[in-house]
């Protein structure tokens, strides 16, 4: 099934892209996906562990299961700003 | 109301956004661009964001203070995009009947923003740009339990 | 800088007024005339000073954040004569280098204000006008210890 | 001596005036003051006990002495507004 996967901020310079559309297999969890993308994307190695998961929009944990046609953006640690 | 966008912040919006006769209290919160950042001089700022999942966190953070601070009238807004020193790019504004939940609801609309926020900062100074990825974006304190729909199923 | 007069309130004055490229965190409160009080309805409010001694005060106020919250820039305003629901009264604006100073300084400067602003409220509505004398006007926390001048010495 | 008085709010609506221009021996207080003034105008009669008084424009007590051209301002209790 297809989904589509975005990048930002740093994690987007490492991809050298900011939007992938990949096939995966049914059952593939969010946790899945974050290890197939570090293993084949060379850029990506060390760099998704960091980051959370959203799942269309809402944030999801590694278990989450995802479905045809899912926007799963990984999502990097925010600076938070001097209080 | 609620707004993610390279557009410059007014604060007349966010004033015009809050009017509201029955509300004393207007609190209002500006994050702007400073020249300095722990010690090192800063010449611009670059947010990058993911616009639509911020609006949707932002319109759960207006839910939130008008549930929790009874905030009648809330005004939310992130810019994205290139910012020089002194440019305005973050935006809370509170109208409540009275002013000690203004400045309540406004502090955590600010503290929401900062750590919920998908939203990421690139700081550049006179030794190269470096992204400021320090704090775990933080879940949302209150979502909806319902797993979101699909892209194709949404609009 | 503060002011103290007639003149609307323009929350851009204040804005232009507290830029200081230090500074990451601006926090602004309004006060605005409402359309309820107390229960009963409020149609328009007069507000009568004593504005020789209110600009004093309110540069005292302002002093005092600069040295208690490292305020770098700050704006204090309170308008007088008549206003109509929705109409600001009065504006605190606060400059500081990170958001905590600003919220806390801003929170300060209300409340000082309306406690020690020598600045009274008429209030009119369907029954009638009545002057809202309710607390005792407070000396401010800090003044100088020496016996002001007269009049005649003064200018 | 001659020192000037100011009022406010409902106070001034009470004296129907505003500003007050007034001869004093020297060695008033503004506690004495208080008294004399309501003791010789009647609007005002019951209504400066409750009012905080200035001496050039600083908060001053009961005790204060008054001196030549002193401006003397009774303050009315304030709003303090809904926190």
């Amino acid at each position: 099934m297809k989904i589509r996967i975005l990048f930002f901020a740093s994690v987007a310079d490492a991809a050298r892209s900011r939007q992938l559309d990949l096939e995966v297999e049914p059952g593939t969890s969010v946790g899945g996906l974050r290890k197939r993308l570090e293993r084949e994307r060379p850029g990506l190695a060390g760099r998704l562990g960091k980051c959370a998961a959203a799942v269309n929009q809402a944030v999801a944990g590694p278990e989450t299961v995802l479905s045809e046609e899912d926007e799963v953006a990984f999502l990097p640690p925010v600076s938070g700003g001097a209080r | 109301m609620t707004r993610v966008g390279p557009e410059p912040i007014v604060l007349e919006d966010a004033l015009r956004a809050v009017e509201d006769p029955s509300c004393g209290g207007i609190a209002v919160f500006l994050g702007v661009v400073r020249n300095r950042h722990e010690g090192k001089r800063v010449t611009k700022i670059h947010y990058d964001a993911y616009p639509e999942m911020a609006n949707a966190v932002l319109a759960r953070i207006e839910a939130g203070l008008r549930r929790t601070h009874g905030a009648k009238a809330v005004y939310l807004a992130h810019r994205t995009g290139l910012h020089r020193v002194g440019d305005a790019s973050v935006v809370v504004a509170v109208a409540t009947p009275h002013r000690g939940e203004a400045f309540a609801a406004c502090r955590e609309g600010i503290e929401r923003i900062k750590s919920e926020l998908p939203v990421w900062k690139k700081e550049y100074g006179p030794g190269g740009a470096v992204w400021k990825e320090e704090v775990a974006l933080r879940k949302p304190a209150r979502r909806t339990s319902r797993r979101p729909a699909a892209r194709s199923r949404r609009t």
